[in-house]
C-alpha cells in the first residue's frame, strides 16, 4: 500500500490533510468525534498578539454551494493559545501550523517573535488578508512590496519556517507571491475567501458582507496552486471548497503538496477523516507507492 | 431531581458534548400540525446519546439546494425515534416541509448545552410560539413540578401544545382568540408576585422580543432564568464561532450558542 | 401598473434586463425561441477590429453551480457585425451596447472610432479583461492607470457613451474605477468573469483554463456593484449569476441601474423573458411605481 | 426522396431552426439496453416540430447537481414520444441513468442542421458504439436505400442495432466475437471497391478515431460523405460559441457544432 506521509519544511507530516484556519475551532471541540491525530496537521484558528472579539451576528450566511463569513478573526489571542489550548496537541503528538495576522506590521512581528520553536510546531501561515489599519485599510496581501516587507520582517524574528497564505483579491498572484519570496517565504498556501456581499430581497437589507468559502471559490484556487507551485520552488498548501477526496487529488495533481479543508467540515464533520481514507483508497488502487508521487502530475 | 436531570447535573458539560454523534435517520412522518408548522418524526439507526431538554440536533436537509445543516431543538426523543417541530421560515424548512416519508437524513446528535437545573420550589416554563419546540422535552420531563406559560399569534396555534394537554398550561394569544390576550410576558407578569412567593427559576424560549420583555419585568428581581437562544449557525459543534451571541464577560463577549449555548443565563447575555 | 422602463445615458429602455456579452450569440439566433425586442438592450458578442478565430476546444465546462469559458473572443470583427448582424435590430428597433476589445490601446481606439453614433446604440461597453500585448499579457482592467488611459483615449475618439466592463482579479476595485471614472467613463458594467481551472482527475490532465461565469459568481459580483455604486455617481450594470428574478432584484437593490443575464439563458433559454415577467409582477405585488424607485434600497 | 426528406431538401435550413421549441415532458421507460447503455423515453407534453435525422435535443437532467443540459441525437421520434439512446460516460448520464419513470424533463428540440440527402444510387451509413444513436433514425428513414455498418466493441454491445435487425446491418467487433473481426472502417474498406461503382454518399457517426480512419480510406477519392460530430456543449443554440469545430474556411475556421452541424461535410472539417 502507497504512503500518505508528506515531508513539510523538515518535518514528516502523516498525511496531507489539515483543516482550514478558523474551521475547525481551537481543535478539541472536534475531539467528540474525532481525534486531532488524524490530521496531517493541525492549523489553528487566525491568532493574534491581543485577543479579538469578533464581529457581531450574523456572521455566517449560506450561499449556493458557498458559505459567506464574517467572523471578524475572534481569537483567545496567542498566549492564550499556547496556555490552554497546545496540550491536546502536544499530549497527541500532533504537528500545528500558527495561523496568525496582524492590523500592523508590528502586530505581525510582535505576535511572531512569541511563538517559540517547538518540534510539533511545523510553521506560522501568514493570513495576509487582514486590512492594514496605517494604510487604509488594504489588506497586506494586495501589495507585493507590503507583502514583501511584512514577510520579511516576520522571518527576522522567527526561526520557524514562514508560510504566505494569499487572498485570491489581488492583481496578479504571481507578484504578491515573488513579493514574498524573494523575502524568504518558505511556502505558500491558497487560497483564503473571497470578499462577497449578500442582499435580502425580501427585507430589503444587506445582512452579510464576508469572505466566499466553499465549493464554488474551488476552480478559482486551483487555478491559483496551478500558477504559483509551477513560479516558486517552495510547496503550496490547497484550499478552497475542498469537500471530498476527488477534490483533494484535484488539488494535489494541480501542484499542492498538502490540502486543507475547511466548510466541508461544517456540512459533514466526518469529511477531513473521509479524505484521508479516499486518498489511501486511491493510491492502492492506482498502485501508487506514495503521495507525493502525484503531486503536479496534471501540469503535464 | 436527580433523576430526571441526571445528566446535567451529576455529568460535568464536557462529558455530554463527547456524547454527540452523526447518526443517519429515515423520515417516518413530516405532518403540518398547524398551519406553517410541522412535526418532523426521524427513526435513527443508532441509538442516540441521553440528552438534556433544551440541547439540539443538525439535520441535514436532503436536497443539494441547501449547502448547510439547519439546528432544530429536541422535541421528543423515543429510542429510535426523533422528534422535531419546526416552522417553515426560509428556503431550508421550506425544503424539509416538502421532505417525504422514507427520505433519508442525517442528524449530528446530541449537541450544545441543555437547561441546567437546580433543586427550586418551583418551575417556571415560557415560550413564544415555534419557541414550544424548545423546551417540550423540558416540560414533558419536569410534569407538574412546572407552571407552563404558552404564547401565539392566534387560536389555530394552540396545536403547538396538544401533546402536553394532559399539563395545565396559561395561553395568550396576540388576537384574543383564545386565553389571555396579550402577550405571555404580560400573562407572566400576571402571576409573578405569586409565583415569586416561591423560590422559583425560569425558562424560557421564544422571539428576541419576547426575552427582551421578560428581562424588562424581571430586571428589578433579577429572578434566576435560563433562556434558549437561537442564532444562524454553520457547524452546530464550535468549530466556526459563526453562531455567537453577546455576553457581559468583558474579556471575551461573543459566546458560541451553539456550544456555550444554546441555554443560557438570561443575566449574562446582552439582548 | 409599475413601469420597467428606465433611463441610461439618456435614452430610454423598455426595461432593465440585458443579456451579458458573448452569450447571445449575434442576436439572432435566439430568434427562434423570442424576439431580441424583449431585451432592454442587446448587448453584442465582444468585437474586435479585425476577426478573431478564439481557442480550440474544450471551450466551456460544467462546474458546481457555474461555468468554465474559454471561448477566445471568437468574432466575425465589428466591420461584418455592423453589416450583417445589425440588421435585425434595426428591424425590430433594438438599442444595443456595442461590447468591444482589443490587445493594445490602438485597437481598442481602432474599433471604437468606427462604430458610428447611431440612435440605436446606447453604449460601448469596454471590455478590459483583455490582456495587454503590449505590456507582458497582463490586462488592462488591472491597473487603474492602464485604465485611465484606455478609457480617455476611447472618450476622445467617440461621441457614444462608455461602459467600463472591470473583472473581479484586481487588488482594488474602487481604485481602478477611479481611474475609469477620472477618465470620463460613462457607466460600468460589473462583473466578467473570475480567472479558473479545473483538473480532470481520472486523466489527470488540465482540460480547460478559463473564466468563471454563473451563480458562484453572484455574491462576489453583488459585492462589487454594491462598492462601486455607493462610490461613483454613473450607473452600474450587473452582472454575475442571475439566475431568476429574484437574483435580478439583489443586483438593483444593491445598486444596480440595468442586469446582464450570461450563463442561466444556456440553462434555461428563456430566463430572460421570464426575469423580465418576474420584475413585473413584483413592482405590481409592491405596489411599486418604477423600478427605478428600488435601485440601491438594500443600501440603507 | 423528397417525401422522405420533405424538411432537409425543401425547406430552407435557417426555417427548420425556427421550429425549436423548450417542450416539458415525462420519462416513460429508461432502460438499460447494453450494459452501459440505456434507452430513454420521454413523452412529450406537446408534439415536437419536424425533425431531420441528426439534429439533436438538450436535454435538461432533473438533478441540481447536473448545471448544463446535456446533447443528445434523436434516436427516434413518435408523436409524442422522443427516444434517445446514451451511453454513460460521466457524470449527467450516470444521474441520467438512475433518473427514475415519470421524472418531468425539460427537452429543447429539435436542434442543429441534420443530415442534408441528395439523390444518390445508393447510401451508406457508418458507426461505431454510441454512434449508432447519430443515425438510427436516418437508417429508419432510409430503409433499404441504405447499406448500414456497425462496429462495436464485442458482441453484448449488439443490442444496440436490435431495432434495426429488420435490416441487413454489417457487424465487426473490435474483438471478433461477432461478424467481422477489427474495426468497422476496416470493415466498410473491403466493400469499398462494389460500393464505388455506384453514385454514393456516405453518413457517419461515431468516435474521433473511427472519422479519422474513414477519412484516410476515402482521402483519394473524396467521396461524398457527411460527418455527425460531438462536442462539449453548453446552451446547445448557438449562443455561446463553446461548441466549435475546425473547419477549412480560412476566414472563419471555427464553426458551431450545434449550429452550424452536428452534420458536416467530412471534407470541410478538419478533424
Ligand atoms: C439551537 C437552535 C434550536 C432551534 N430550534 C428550532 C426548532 O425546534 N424549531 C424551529 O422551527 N426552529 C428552530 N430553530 C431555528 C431554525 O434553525 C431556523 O428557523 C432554520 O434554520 C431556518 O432555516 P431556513 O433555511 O428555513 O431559513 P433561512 O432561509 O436560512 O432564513 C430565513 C429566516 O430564518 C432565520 N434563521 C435562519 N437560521 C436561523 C437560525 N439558526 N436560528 C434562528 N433563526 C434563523 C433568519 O433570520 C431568517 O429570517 C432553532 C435554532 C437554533 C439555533
Ligand atoms: C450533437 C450531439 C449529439 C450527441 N448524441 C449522443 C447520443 O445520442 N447518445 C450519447 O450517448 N451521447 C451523445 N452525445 C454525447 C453526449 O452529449 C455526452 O456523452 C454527454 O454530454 C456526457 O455528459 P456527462 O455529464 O455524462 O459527461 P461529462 O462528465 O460531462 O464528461 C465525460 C466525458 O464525456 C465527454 N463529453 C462530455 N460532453 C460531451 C459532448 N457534448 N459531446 C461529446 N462528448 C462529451 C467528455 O469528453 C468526457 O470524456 C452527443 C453529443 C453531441 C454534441
Ligand atoms: C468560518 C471561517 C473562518 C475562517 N477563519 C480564518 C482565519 O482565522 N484565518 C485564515 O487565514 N483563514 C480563515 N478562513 C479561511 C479558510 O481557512 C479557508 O482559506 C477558506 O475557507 C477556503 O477553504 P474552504 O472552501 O475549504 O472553506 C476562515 C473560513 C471560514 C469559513
Ligand atoms: C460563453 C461566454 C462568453 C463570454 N464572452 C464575453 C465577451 O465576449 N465579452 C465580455 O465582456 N464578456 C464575456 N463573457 C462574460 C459575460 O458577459 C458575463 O460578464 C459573465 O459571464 C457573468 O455573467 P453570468 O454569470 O450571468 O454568465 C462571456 C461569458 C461566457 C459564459
Ligand atoms: S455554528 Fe459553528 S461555532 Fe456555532
Ligand atoms: S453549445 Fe453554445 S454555441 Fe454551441
Amino acid at each position: 500500500m502507497g504512503s500518505l506521509s508528506i515531508k513539510l519544511f523538515g518535518k514528516t507530516l502523516r498525511n496531507p490533510v489539515m483543516n482550514a484556519s478558523g474551521t475547525l475551532g481551537y481543535g478539541r471541540e472536534i475531539e467528540p468525534l474525532w481525534g486531532v491525530e488524524t490530521l496531517g496537521a493541525y492549523v489553528t484558528k487566525g491568532l493574534s498578539l491581543n485577543p479579538h472579539h469578533g464581529n457581531p451576528t450574523p456572521r455566517v450566511w449560506e450561499e449556493q454551494r458557498g458559505l459567506i463569513n464574517s467572523i471578524g478573526l475572534q481569537n483567545v489571542g496567542v498566549d492564550r493559545f499556547f496556555d490552554q489550548y497546545f496540550p491536546l496537541f502536544q499530549e497527541k503528538k500532533t504537528p500545528i501550523i500558527v495561523n496568525f495576522f496582524g492590523f500592523t506590521e508590528e502586530e505581525y512581528i510582535a505576535c511572531a517573535e512569541k511563538i517559540r520553536p517547538h518540534r510539533l510546531i511545523i510553521a506560522l501561515e501568514m493570513n495576509l488578508s487582514c486590512p492594514n489599519v496605517k494604510q487604509g485599510g488594504i489588506s497586506f496581501g494586495k501589495d507585493p512590496d507590503l507583502v514583501h516587507d511584512i514577510v520579511m520582517a516576520v522571518k527576522r524574528v522567527t526561526k520557524i519556517p514562514v508560510i504566505a497564505k494569499l487572498t485570491p483579491e489581488v492583481k496578479n498572484l504571481k507578484e504578491i507571491a515573488q513579493g514574498a519570496y524573494e523575502a524568504g517565504v518558505d511556502g505558500f498556501t491558497l487560497l483564503n475567501t473571497i470578499p462577497a456581499m449578500v442582499v435580502d430581497v425580501e427585507k430589503r437589507t444587506i445582512p452579510i458582507r464576508g469572505g466566499l468559502s466553499g465549493p464554488a471559490l474551488k476552480p478559482v484556487a486551483l487555478k491559483a496552486v496551478y500558477e504559483i507551485s509551477t513560479s516558486f520552488p517552495v510547496p503550496v498548501i490547497g484550499a478552497g471548497g475542498i469537500m471530498d477526496h476527488t477534490d483533494a487529488l484535484s488539488f494535489l495533481l494541480a501542484g499542492a503538496k498538502a490540502l486543507q479543508v475547511g466548510t466541508a467540515t461544517f456540512i459533514d464533520p466526518y469529511t477531513i477523516p473521509k479524505i484521508v481514507k479516499g486518498l489511501e483508497e486511491y493510491l492502492k488502487r492506482c498502485r501508487c507507492p506514495s503521495i507525493g508521487a502525484i503531486v503536479g502530475a496534471a501540469r503535464g | 431531581m436527580h433523576r430526571l436531570f441526571a445528566y446535567a447535573s451529576v455529568v460535568d458539560q464536557r462529558e455530554i458534548s463527547r456524547a454527540m454523534n452523526d447518526i443517519e435517520g429515515k423520515i417516518t412522518t413530516n405532518d403540518e400540525v398547524a398551519p406553517g408548522y410541522y412535526l418532523l418524526k426521524v427513526k435513527l439507526s443508532r441509538p442516540m446519546d441521553p440528552f438534556v431538554p433544551g440541547q439540539f440536533v443538525m439535520i441535514r436537509v436532503p436536497d443539494r439546494d441547501v449547502f448547510l445543516r439547519r439546528p432544530f431543538s429536541i422535541y421528543d426523543y423515543h429510542r429510535p425515534v426523533l422528534s422535531l417541530l419546526y416552522k417553515v421560515v426560509g428556503k431550508g424548512t421550506e425544503i424539509l416541509s416538502k421532505t417525504g416519508k422514507n427520505e433519508k437524513v442525517s442528524v449530528l446528535c446530541p449537541l450544545g448545552k441543555g437547561f441546567y437545573l437546580q433543586k427550586r420550589q418551583e418551575y417556571v416554563i415560557l415560550s413564544g410560539g415555534i419557541g414550544i419546540a424548545g423546551v417540550h422535552a423540558l416540560i414533558r420531563r419536569l410534569g407538574t413540578r412546572s407552571s407552563v406559560f404558552f404564547g401565539c399569534a392566534a387560536k389555530k396555534e394552540l396545536a403547538l401544545i396538544k401533546e402536553i394537554d394532559t399539563l395545565p398550561v396559561s395561553v395568550s394569544t396576540l388576537d384574543g382568540s383564545y386565553g389571555f390576550h396579550g402577550t405571555v410576558v404580560d400573562l407572566l407578569s400576571e402571576h409573578l408576585t405569586t409565583l415569586r412567593e416561591k423560590d422559583i427559576e425560569i425558562f424560557a424560549c421564544g422571539p428576541a422580543a419576547m426575552l427582551k420583555a421578560l428581562r424588562r419585568i424581571l430586571e428589578k428581581d433579577k429572578t434566576p432564568c435560563q433562556v434558549l437562544l437561537e442564532e444562524r449557525m454553520a457547524c452546530g459543534l464550535g468549530l466556526c464561532f459563526g453562531c455567537v451571541t453577546k455576553t457581559v464577560d468583558e474579556a471575551e463577549p461573543y459566546k458560541r450558542v451553539c456550544k456555550e449555548g444554546p441555554v443560557f443565563d438570561l443575566w449574562e447575555v446582552c439582548l
